[in-house]
């Protein structure tokens, strides 16, 4: 594996970064000169360009970016909608349910209470605006998450103390979740 | 969180493998009957931090494996068609279980290699670059109170993990307890039959006595004896002439 | 720009998703019949094989995704500041293996296998995201477990069937659960 070419790990990097990638950043990463990288992004271009791939690469100055072609662009609107258009799913709701009576909770509470993973519902409920993420102080890079506020204009409510039983329900949740927060 | 507690004891099969590898034996009946006496022994020493259940498979697995043993040390022994199936099936499982037993290698070492080969693929997130302040989508549904319905459901089923204790422990007798108990009553009578030993017993007793009984056999405190097929099992102390 | 490929097309929409996307959901967002995605799903994977892209495809049942080279793990590990990769334990093991090898198998079998209940090892697992869960059709409240994409992408394969001795573990579990797969 150490034969694979540098345009095929730059493309890796780039793939996961998806914001613009400075060849500084680049070179720092994968261990090599600027020179070998401005080389190694002219070779990943014009693969790109020769092989018939759905990806092509922006270039801004010192920067890069690994993008869809521009014919593609229309898809992220067609994608997103679609998700969008899906109803919530039961899962999606007990996601959501439990961030609504807990007020603010931590990524590792919900999978605790769900007793399944939940990083791509949460994804999902962020795009749908339905949920909004923190960094959870004194956590590395975990979130924490909270109810939107939009979400309570469309109940109606003022705040999220006013949920059908939650005095109640937010004590069941702070009870079976000892020492967490 | 007492997960982490309760997936480190392995289960009947795991140590049954522990046994039969100990001993380089293939997993035929033979070898089995052959671990038998260890196996029990094993059980003797689960302690009270071990959950009623896991003791409730260990017992169901000495239940099948006390059968086997009665075949090898009975020969005229008769077994049902369903008792010589228990027997057969545990030999099947065996040999399944150790094609993905932690323990033997196997499908279990090949996805370990795997895992600590670190070679991880990564992917994107859920519509990378689609994440944009202002898009609000609920569903037409959502209301506080299917939320509410939600939230009850989800309380409830992780209420319902909370383990229940006490309901598997009736099934624990202690093995020491009935070895003694067995001793006393062969003091007082010479022979005893299996059928009045284990006569108004619970299921789980009986299996007990059972263990109980193998274990003196082992020790060579007693010696068992069935005069016909079918027939009833006598159980005597070692060094007595039976009356009979 | 109505040229370009379809395969080229679905790379640019798995791109863009970022999660598994089945094959219906990539039909219905390019407006092709399931044969042709299907077809272009075999040429983007010929493709990126041939052609030294750092990307490559992972195909699980109906679904598929676009993930890097696992062999370039060190360097996008560099870039996601990735957590800590957890050991598997003896028993998160056997219980994966079952699973991996299976494909989908209910909870009653894995007990059965391993002799003892797996209920909290399941749970552990499920939150870890290395297995995923789905009600089993018939049998009330009973799920069925299947391994997830998160697991593949750890193991570095682009299918379950790469597993060593796949098929002939494979058929020991489908014997055991005649009619399903």
């Amino acid at each position: 594996m150490e034969k694979e070419s540098l345009d095929a790990k730059l493309e890796a990097i780039l793939f996961i970064y998806g914001e613009p990638l400075s060849l500084q950043t680049a070179a720092k990463i994968l261990q090599v000169s600027l020179e070998e990288i401005r080389a190694a992004r002219a070779v990943l271009e014009k693969r790109l360009l020769g092989s018939g791939s759905g990806l092509t690469l922006l270039t801004h100055g010192e920067n890069m970016q690994l993008v869809t072609k521009p014919a593609f662009a229309q898809f992220t609107e067609a994608i997103l909608k679609s998700e969008l258009q899906e109803e919530l799913t039961p899962a999606a709701l007990e996601t959501l349910s439990i961030i609504a009576y807990a007020g603010l909770v931590s990524r590792s509470i919900i999978d605790y209470i769900r007793g399944v993973n939940s990083s791509f519902i949460l994804r999902s409920l962020l795009i749908r605006g339905l949920i909004e993420r923190s960094l959870d102080p004194g956590h590395g890079n975990a979130y924490r998450y909270a109810p939107s506020f939009e979400l309570l204009r469309h109940f109606g409510l003022s705040r999220f103390e006013e949920l059908p039983d939650f005095s109640r329900l937010n004590g069941l949740l702070q009870k079976l979740t000892p020492g967490s927060s | 969180m007492y997960e982490v507690k309760l997936e480190q004891f392995s289960g009947p099969l795991d140590k049954l493998l522990e046994l039969i590898e100990t001993k380089q034996l293939e997993i035929t009946q033979v070898s089995l009957a052959e671990v038998t006496v260890d196996f029990l022994e094993f059980i003797k020493t689960l302690g009270k931090n071990v959950p009623p259940g896991t003791i409730a498979d260990f017992l169901v697995a000495a239940a099948k494996l006390v059968l086997l043993k009665s075949k090898v040390l009975l020969p005229d022994l008769e077994l049902t068609e369903e008792e010589e199936g228990e027997i057969k099936d545990l030999e099947t499982r065996l040999a399944l279980y150790r094609e993905f037993a932690a323990r033997s290698g196997g499908a279990s070492r090949e996805l370990s290699q795997l895992w600590m080969r670190k070679e991880i693929a990564y992917s994107r997130p859920l519509l990378f670059t689609a994440l944009e302040k202002g898009v609000f989508y609920p569903s037409p549904w959502l209301t506080p109170e299917t939320l509410a319905r939600a939230f009850n459901k989800a309380i409830a089923a992780l209420e319902a993990l909370t383990p229940e204790p006490g309901k598997v422990k009736g099934l624990i007798i202690s093995l020491e307890g009935k070895i003694r108990e067995l001793l006393t009553r062969f003091s007082e009578a010479v022979a005893h039959s299996f059928r009045n030993l284990t006569k108004d017993r619970s299921r789980s007793e009986v299996i007990v006595l059972f263990l109980a009984i193998l274990h003196l056999l082992k020790e060579r405190s007693i010696s068992v004896e069935q005069s016909e097929q079918f027939g009833d099992i006598l159980v005597r102390k070692s060094g007595t002439i039976s009356k009979e």
